[in-house]
């Protein structure tokens, strides 16, 4: 009983930030916050699904198996929010008008200086 | 039908509202790391999905299904970067929407 | 090395705990129990022939938790974020200077940077001394700020362990 | 009688290896090799004229009833003699005239590749080797009909003759087979010609005669096939004279006489052969007269002639029979000779234009004796064969009674008027007349080319002076053959003054009165479409035309063609099978969503929506994207259909996908307007094929379905299989041949992938 | 039984197997690939000789793979129609690959050539002695695949064009077999093809068959490249090098329509005057739309690949006629055409190498100054175009012969017709290749004379000359495979035998 | 597309992905996996890095070549089809060894034919990824 | 539910061969590989759509009644992976066609039908 209330609580949890990083997607204004926002409440959406997963199931084997998907999932996720974002930044994405670039103008100088290069 | 059971259905309908939301930023884009992106959280939202109805069907076998799914939808996201970031050597200033 | 090894010797053990106890019912649970028992045994046994890595593997279970504490952290954010009509966002790209140099150390920091409340790295500079990131909350325009508290949060503790050099 | 046969063929093999390269020594024992061919079947005639037949039976194919069946009589002898003779003949005329040829060779192994096949037809007593022999004749004249190959007009000709006699031979095969369908004879001629009634019975009786006509008239030059005998005069000379004038066009009339027995009774054959013939005989005799080439004026008068044999087996009877087969031999007789005459005197003089040669009598005395002779047989002067010949056809027909007689009297009267004035123009213009080739040196032949026409044409005389004595004994049986009764042939030259005799000399007189006329009568407007190659190149043209359109429009080179000409006609046929079997949509009987979840709608949506975002972008990389959406969608169905391993393969397949589909089109430039477009109107086959295949699959799912196989494999998979998840039990022990062949299949396509991207590809080859 | 005769049925394909393996594992080393390739072609022929010799002496042979018994697991089964079929492609691949040591390139060779080839043959084969239909659809796709490699082999433009039409139907029609496939899973619960025969003859629904036999005859039409199926053969077949053309010339569509012999012999038989009619209608549009297209070509290669088309159709209308003598008739058609077809593109090859061209006009004087490559290109071309006593009369006169004993006129009229047509388009062929003068002659634009042209192209024309030899035999000595067809349909018209030789041959 | 983190990152993959696909190979005989599954898990992990460094650089760290792997395992299925034949059954037949492995479970022919087929979809898929980011 | 499956089926053909007959080779690529999709689909749904009993069968448990029919199950996976390797040859087979006849339009790869 406990096992089933604690196994609802932590999908239900993990469903509702699995919806938040949906609107979040929908409401934010440029892509990189969008990117930012929905990768944290993913990530941990999909970490509290699983455990809630793993409580119900309450078997080695599964537990191990979800240890290793939220492994994965730790290593891979920031990865990917961090490449596509790169990506985003190389190919010129418009960032959000409140966004402040100073900073940013000396990354993009370095890209430059390293495309020069190649060429 | 048992509370948990209600609450797993719960959790799938909110699911299934955040995989539509995802859907629509994937249609309105606009830019393709946007699309890529909701490619991703909508691969993640696939993976919820597995995993609850798994636990709804009491089958161990699909939360196989869904942790397969998590570590495939990264390659995609990966391919997708990649071509980002090579169609940008390849043609300077002619990217993701060439319509 | 000398942590995995242990993590290791505990898998087997508590393996090895189910094998001849069969009156333990084998669920997960009881498998997690009795794992983090023989963690925790090692790792007090650790306390006396191996200092360093006993508080090196403190400062990961601290590193680890403070992880996911910055994690909930975030959401929660994002959810307030959406959930609130009105939106507090001062987004920036900031630069931050690196004390991290290995690889293993800048993976680290940009990883854990990007699961913290509204951070997200974006590259690092070819010379690997500059982590290029975007903030969404950069209050009244302040990168310093910014830059000083990732300093000193992430970076740090990760520095700590990586330079303790007790895994020799 | 077989070995005749193969060792013609034998020698016409190794001659074409020998005989250009030692001609000395090839020719006499080539000759002294026909020689004995000739003894061989002379030596048959003693037995034949005492009205024995000889059977030969060689078997070959069993399994068709298909035999070397040989059969000699009168008939049959008469004709082997006729192309052994010939042949002899030819070939000796040839050494001279193909001299310088480089050919020669080749030149002999046709001839005798054909003298084989022609006697195989005559000797032949089984329908179908009779026909194969039959084809091969046609083959053989195709190859020496173009023996000039590097002449445009003798490759058309080649050509021409081979399709018209081959398109008849196919529809004599079709004959033949109703005829053994009707009798169950094992095509066997002997047991076929007892069994008139059983083919009568069959109903199959009148296609048969429709079809054998058909064959026998492409072989002999028969109107409305009779065109591609005069552009055969491409020819060698020799070839004209021994296969477009004294043997192969006879095949037809053989083949008439053979089979006369069977059908003799018949209406449809008298009227089909007699008009046909009749129309041939007059429509050749126009034309001959028309022409100025000695080898088309001779061809025409061949096709005439043939024509009179046509209408005398059309007419029927004895006497007529007993007639066509003296004029048979007179024909085979002066055409041969003239042929060959024609050849040495183009040979020597360089044309064959009547209105070019002259004073021939003077150049050349022995060629001019044997066109003077010949020509006088051909125009059935006295005392000649042709004249025996002539006063038996117009007896027959005069005496016959039959319906249509006067009126084939009366064409034969025009065509013998025809037949005269061409022989007077040939006598009178080339040889008598002084003209341009007066004072130019012409040397006569080298004997060789001499002695063959001279020969013949002596034998034409004194055929005609002692007809009994000369050709009647062996023209009597053949003829007794050809009307299975009792030999009825008197021959002799001399009937005494009787109408028929005045009917000739009254042919006579119009001969002369037309060949004053000749000039004028030339000048009648010949409108294109009378004349027969006209419509033989409208229909090849045609054929052209239509082969052409149509491989437009059904290979027309786009691929989206292609698809919706499968795709549609799948779909008539699908359609075919619903409506034909009745099968209207399936009433499910528990209602149409029972057992209906939120998960299968959501599926259905993702599906759904992304096919219709599909159609929306252009972007090839948001296709891509949209594609992997559909995708995960089945692969989601598939976990929720209770099949894990389906579904994380089908993931990994579509994820697998789209990285290979990324990894190219990022090298694609972007899309052009023309291929964004999208073609509406291609939509209909889209929708019905759809609507089609909603319709089988709804059908086919409402079905039940109890298989053993699979109680099998739960049953067995861990007891048998050793493994719990039965599907990869089924995988890798089961069915692990099917695996095999898929990791070949996924093997050649890494082989395929590797020639396509590490191919440098080598463009300097074609 | 089965114990030792196992290998029997499973040699074939081990050797074709094992070669192609082989050939991947000394990948750079294309001199032992071919020398593997020549090897294992021999040892196919041997074994397929040894296959057929028992299936004659002893029956059907047929192996339960995996010890399964029959309906259960796969069966592979060679009954006489099979191993004949196995036989000629044994005949056609060595022939093929002795042609293709002087034909390919060397970067052809280096780019797994032989492999893929090997690896085609080995689908041919086991789609010809598979029992099961979902492991037909398996052996489909190998030698499929295989064809499309071999077809782009060498990325020329045409190549790739060409295989963009064969990939798309050829992917088209796998589906629809694939689709025939579930209906038959779904309606009778089996795959075993003789388990299948007994199940669709007691299947209350014949209807409901019906709309499987769609599917089965679109995706085996389109493989057969039957009318209007066969648009992606003359699109793509004349693209390849010779060795390739010919070998899918010979074997590739008569994998189709051995399988249209099969299915509509032993599964599809439950409502003849429909489904045979449609067939036999199908065949008569396919012949003469075939030559059609023939007849409109100036391309060497291309007035081959519709005559291909053109002969699909005298196959499947002895199969529709479904008398004896009339499947008798198309089974010695289909051999007598895979060789002689084959035979036909190995000589164009050769043409070429003489003048370096396809195109009719750019041909000539072949007469001439090549007697011998004369007399090889006439024997096959006059005997596909049925000039008697060559094989090709004998397969249209028995053909004729079925089809007028069965009172079908019509079709019987379109095949002379058609086969007037074919010798009309070969004729061509022959006064504008080998009787005209060739445009470039009187430059002195022939690489070689008879003699050096042997000497440096000699395997090509030893392939080439012991086809001419097998369609001799079968010319002048037919009687050995027509007794052979006939017993040969004979069995085939009898369903029973082959199911009970493999249900009832459960080794358990 | 050469970060710095993602080649950190990629590194630790690598073992992970193969670990995890030896697991799902050796389960595969009971539960969803097996070996078309687990060849192409265990080939991720490289085929990013071609992606990410480039086939030369991918072919310095990964020697063998990718289509003689794919040849060793159709030859390895082939294979072990052919023990039953040397008993006199038909080819492809299981043989089983009695005993049972820890971890691995049963042992037979059918898990050496799945290795086959591991190896060939590993060498399929790897074979083309490097080729197709070779520039 | 069975009505669902097929308009799935359905609609899944429909949309393979409206791009199959647009003027894009890319196009062309995603309609077969929908069209693989398609057929596959359907050759698995045969097998029955049994939801929540998977064809794992538990050593424990002597019944195997309402288990999902495993052979299509296998069928489909075997029908996966050969469609897969065509559709990775005909991937790269667009791009070959690119780089060596310079377009993407299926209407100008027609010169080997040209007469
Ligand atoms: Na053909
Ligand atoms: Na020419």
């Amino acid at each position: 009983m406990i096992q089933d209330i604690l196994s609802a609580v932590f999908i239900l949890a993990g469903s509702i930030f699995m919806l938040i990083a949906s609107i979040g997607m929908i409401r934010f204004p440029d892509f990189y916050i969008r990117n930012s926002a929905s990768t944290k409440a993913v990530v941990l959406g999909v970490l509290l699904i699983l455990l809630g997963v793993g409580i119900h199931y309450n078997d080695t084997i599964v537990f191990i198996e979800i240890f290793a998907i939220l492994l994965f999932i730790f290593l891979i996720a920031p990865l990917a929010a961090h490449i596509v974002s790169r990506a985003a930044v190389i190919t010129q994405v418009k960032f959000w008008e409140k966004t402040k670039l100073d900073e940013l103008r000396e990354y993009e100088k370095e890209q430059e200086e390293e495309a020069g290069g190649k060429a | 039908m048992s509370l948990f059971t209600l609450a797993a259905y719960i959790a799938i309908v909110l699911i299934s509202i955040s995989t539509l939301l995802t859907l629509i930023r994937f249609i309105i884009g606009p830019s393709l790391p946007d699309r890529v992106i909701s490619l991703d959280v909508f691969s993640a939202n696939l993976l919820a999905v597995l995993a609850i109805y798994s636990v709804l069907s009491e089958e161990k076998a699909y939360l196989n299904v869904a942790l397969i799914m998590s570590l495939i939808a990264f390659v995609g996201t990966m391919t997708f970067a990649y071509y980002l970031v090579q169609k940008r050597h390849k043609h300077q200033g002619d990217d993701s929407g060439y319509s | 090395m000398i942590i995995l090894l242990n993590l290791l010797i505990a898998t087997l053990m508590t393996w090895f705990t189910q094998a001849v106890y069969p009156g333990i019912p084998a669920s997960g649970f009881t498998t997690l129990l009795l794992f983090v028992a023989w963690s925790t045994l090692l790792w007090l046994l650790m306390f006396f022939y191996n200092e360093a890595a006993f508080y090196k593997s403190r400062q990961i279970g601290v590193l680890v938790l403070f992880y996911l504490k910055e994690l909930v952290a975030a959401s929660l954010r994002v959810a307030y974020e959406v959930l609130t009509p009105q939106d507090h966002m001062q987004p920036a790209v900031v630069a931050i200077p690196l004390e991290a140099e290995t690889e293993l150390e800048i993976t680290l920091l940009a990883n854990f940077i990007t699961l913290t409340p509204g951070t997200l790295s974006i590259d690092v500079s070819a010379d690997r001394k500059t982590l290029y990131v975007h903030e969404v909350y950069v209050e009244s325009g302040d990168t310093d700020k910014v830059r000083q508290q990732i300093k000193d949060g992430f970076e740090k503790k990760i520095l700590k362990i990586t330079r303790s050099r007790s895994n020799a | 009688m077989l070995f005749s046969l193969l060792s013609i063929f034998l020698a016409g093999l190794l001659a074409a290896f020998f005989y250009r390269r030692y001609p000395k020594v090839a020719l006499p024992v080539l000759s002294l090799f026909l020689l004995g061919i000739i003894a061989y079947f002379a030596r048959f005639t003693a037995p034949v004229l005492q009205g024995e037949v000889l059977i030969q039976e060689v078997p070959w194919i069993n399994a068709l009833d298909i035999h070397f069946t040989f059969l000699l009589d009168g008939l049959s002898l008469f004709f082997a003699l006729l192309i052994t003779v010939f042949g002899l003949l030819i070939l000796l005329y040839s050494s001279k005239y193909m001299e310088h040829s480089a050919q020669r060779g080749r030149f002999v192994s046709y001839l005798l590749l054909f003298m084989g096949s022609m006697l195989g037809v005559v000797l032949s007593a089984n329908l179908i080797s009779l026909f194969v022999f039959w084809e091969l004749t046609s083959f053989s004249s195709f190859l020496l009909i173009g023996f000039n190959h590097r002449q445009e007009a003798s490759r058309r000709a080649a050509r021409q003759a081979l399709l018209i006699t081959s398109g008849g031979g196919l529809a004599l095969m079709a004959g033949f087979i109703f005829l053994e369908i009707a009798t169950g004879s094992g095509y066997q001629l002997t047991e076929l010609l007892t069994r008139p009634e059983a083919v009568a019975d069959s109903g199959l009786r009148t296609a048969a005669i429709i079809l054998i006509a058909i064959g026998a008239i492409s072989k002999s030059a028969q109107f409305p096939l009779h065109f591609w005998l005069p552009n055969a005069m491409a020819a060698p000379t020799p070839v004209s004279a021994y296969l477009h004038a004294a043997t192969m066009v006879k095949a037809g009339v053989y083949l008439l006489f053979r089979l006369n027995p069977l059908f003799q009774e018949v209406a449809l054959w008298h009227h089909l052969l007699g008009i046909t013939g009749a129309l041939t005989m007059t429509l050749g005799a126009w034309k001959a007269f028309q022409e100025d080439d000695l080898k088309r004026i001779l061809a025409y008068t061949t096709v005439s002639a043939l024509g009179i044999l046509f209408m005398m087996v059309g007419l029927g009877g004895e006497a007529a029979v007993n007639a066509a087969m003296v004029y048979l031999m007179a024909h085979a007789l002066y055409k041969g000779a003239l042929f060959l005459a024609a050849g040495s005197i183009d040979h020597q003089t360089g044309s064959r234009r009547i209105s070019q040669l002259s004073d021939l009598m003077r150049k050349m005395p022995a060629t001019a004796a044997a066109v003077l002779l010949s020509a006088a047989s051909m125009a059935g002067v006295l005392p000649l064969l042709g004249f025996v010949g002539k006063e038996l056809l117009y007896d027959a027909l005069y005496h016959s009674g039959q319906e249509w007689s006067m009126i084939y009297l009366a064409l034969l009267f025009m065509a013998g008027a025809f037949f005269k004035a061409v022989s007077i123009d040939i006598v009178y213009n080339a040889l008598i007349r002084k003209g341009n080739l007066q004072d130019k040196t012409i040397r006569e032949a080298d004997v060789f080319m001499a002695f063959p026409p001279l020969l013949m044409a002596a034998v034409s005389l004194l055929a005609g002076i002692a007809p009994a004595l000369v050709v009647e004994p062996l023209l009597k049986w053949s003829a007794a053959d050809i009307y299975a009764a009792e030999p009825s042939m008197k021959l002799k030259l001399w009937h005494g003054f009787n109408r028929v005799f005045l009917l000739s000399v009254a042919t006579l007189l119009a001969g002369a009165g037309l060949y004053v006329l000749r000039d004028r009568l030339r000048q009648v407007s010949k409108p294109a479409w009378l004349d027969a190659d006209y419509w033989y190149d409208a229909v090849v043209s045609t054929t052209e035309t239509l082969a052409k359109a149509s491989t437009e429009i059904l290979q027309n080179g786009y691929l989206r063609n292609y698809i919706a000409t499968v795709i549609l006609a799948f779909s008539a046929l699908l359609i075919y099978a619903l409506v034909d079997g009745g099968l209207g949509l399936p009433r499910p009987p528990e209602g149409l969503f029972n057992g209906l979840q939120i998960y299968e709608l959501v599926i259905f949506a993702l599906v759904v929506l992304a096919v219709v975002f599909l159609f929306n972008i252009r972007s090839r990389l948001i296709v891509t994207a949209t594609f992997g959406i559909i995708g995960y969608s089945i692969a989601l169905a598939y976990t929720l259909f209770s099949a894990p391993d389906v579904a994380i393969t089908q993931f990994l397949a579509e994820t697998l996908t789209l990285i290979l589909l990324i990894l190219i089109i990022h090298r694609l430039p972007p899309y052009t307007l023309r291929n964004t477009i999208t073609r509406i109107k291609y939509l209909p086959v889209a929708i019905l094929f759809g609507v089609l295949m909603t319709i089988t699959s709804w059908i086919i799912l409402e079905q039940d379905k109890d298989s053993a196989l699979q109680r099998y494999f739960l049953e067995k998979s861990i007891s048998e299989g050793k493994g719990q998840n039965a599907v990869n039990v089924i995988l890798v022990d089961f069915r692990a041949l099917d695996t095999l062949g898929e990791i070949t299949v996924l093997t050649v396509t890494m082989i395929g992938i590797i020639a396509l991207l590490a191919f440098q590809t080598d463009r300097a080859e074609l | 039984m089965s114990d030792i005769l196992t290998p029997f049925i499973l040699l074939p394909l081990w050797v074709l197997l094992i070669a192609f393996i082989f050939c991947i594992l000394f990948w750079k080393y294309a001199k032992v690939q071919a020398v593997i390739a020549l090897t294992s072609a021999a040892g196919y022929l041997l074994s397929a000789v040894w296959l057929f010799l028992a299936v004659y002496q002893d029956g059907i042979q047929v192996v339960q793979i995996g010890n399964w018994p029959a309906p259960y697991g796969i069966t592979l089964v060679a009954d006489l129609f099979a191993s004949i079929m196995v036989l000629i492609s044994a005949v056609i691949a060595f022939a093929i690959i002795l042609y293709s040591l002087q034909d390919i390139s060397a970067e052809r060779k280096r780019n797994g050539f032989y492999p893929v080839l090997l690896v085609m043959v080995f689908g041919v084969c086991g789609s010809f002695l598979t029992g099961d239909v979902f492991n037909l659809y398996v052996w489909f796709e190998v030698m499929l695949v295989a064809s499309f490699v071999l077809i782009v082999l060498g990325n020329r433009q045409g190549q790739l064009e060409g295989s963009v039409k064969y990939v798309t139907l050829s992917f088209i029609s796998s589906g629809f077999l694939l689709t025939g496939i579930a209906i038959l899973y779904k309606l009778t619960g089996t795959l075993n093809m003789a388990d299948l025969s007994e199940a669709i003859a007691q299947h209350p629904d014949p209807e409901l068959i019906n709309l499987a036999t769609v599917f089965f005859l679109v995706g085996f039409g389109i493989k057969a490249a039957l009318f209007p199926f066969f648009s992606w053969l003359p699109a793509s077949y004349p693209t390849p090098p010779i060795s390739v053309v010919g070998l899918m010339a010979g074997l590739l569509t008569k994998v189709g329509v051995y399988a249209l012999m099969r299915f509509f012999t032993l599964l599809f038989t439950y409502d003849l005057p429909s489904t045979h009619s449609l067939l036999l209608v199908l065949a008569g549009l396919t012949m003469f739309f075939g030559v059609l297209g023939a007849l409109a070509q100036r391309d060497f290669k291309k007035i081959l690949s519709f005559h291909i088309v053109s002969q699909i159709g005298y196959m499947i209308m002895g199969l529709a006629l479904f008398t004896p003598l009339a499947i008798a008739g198309s089974i010695f058609y289909i051999v007598h055409h895979i060789l002689v077809k084959t035979n036909l593109f190995l000589i164009s090859g050769i043409v070429k190498v003489t003048q370096g061209h396809y195109l009719l006009s750019k041909l000539g004087g072949v007469y001439d100054r090549y007697p011998y490559l004369t007399l090889l290109f006439a024997i096959s071309a006059f005997s596909l175009a049925g000039i008697p006593p060559l094989s090709g009369f004998w397969g249209k006169f028995i053909l004729a012969k079925a089809g007028l004993e069965a009172n079908r006129y019509f079709i019987v009229a379109v095949s002379l017709l058609v086969g007037l047509l074919t010798l009309f388009s070969m004729s061509k062929i022959w006064v504008s290749v080998f009787w005209s003068s060739a445009p470039g002659e009187a430059k002195g634009e022939f690489k070689y004379d008879s003699r050096t042209l042997f000497k440096s192209h000699y395997l090509l024309i030893l392939s080439s000359v012991f086809l001419t030899l097998c369609t001799l035999v079968l010319s002048f000595y037919p009687e050995a495979l027509i007794a052979l067809s006939k017993r040969t349909a004979e069995q085939l018209l009898d369903p029973q035998i082959y199911i009970d030789a493999v249900l009832n041959n459960n080794n358990n | 597309m050469r970060t710095l983190i993602l080649s950190t990152i990629l590194r630790a993959l690598t073992p992970l992905f193969i670990s995890f696909a030896l697991y799902m190979f050796f389960r595969g005989h009971n539960n969803p996996g097996g070996g078309f599954i687990a060849g192409l898990i265990a080939s991720i992990p490289f085929m990013l890095h071609a992606m990410v460094f480039g086939y030369k650089r991918t072919t310095r760290v990964f020697r063998i070549r990718p289509r003689l792997l794919a040849g060793l395992g159709l030859l390895l299925a082939l294979i072990s089809g052919m023990f039953s034949v040397l008993r006199g059954e038909p080819y492809l037949s299981p043989v089983w060894v009695d005993e049972k492995l820890p971890v691995i479970g049963k042992v037979g022919t059918p898990i050496f034919f799945d290795f086959g087929v591991l190896l060939v979809v590993f060498g399929v898929v790897l074979q083309i990824t490097f080729l197709l980011t070779e520039e | 539910m069975n009505l669902l499956i097929a308009l799935i089926v359905g609609i899944l053909f429909s949309a393979s061969l409206f791009l199959m007959l647009q003027k894009s080779f890319f196009k062309l690529i995603i309609g077969v590989i929908l069209f693989g999709y398609a057929t596959i689909f359907f050759l698995f749904t045969v097998g029955g759509t049994t939801k929540n009993a998977p064809p794992l069968i538990s050593p424990q448990e002597a019944s195997v009644e309402g288990l999902a029919d495993p052979l299509p199950q296998a069928l489909t996976l075997t029908a996966i992976v050969i469609s897969i390797g065509v559709q990775l040859f005909v991937i790269v087979l667009l791009k070959k066609v690119y780089e060596e006849v310079g377009t993407e339009d299926l209407d100008d790869l027609n010169t080997t039908d040209r007469i």
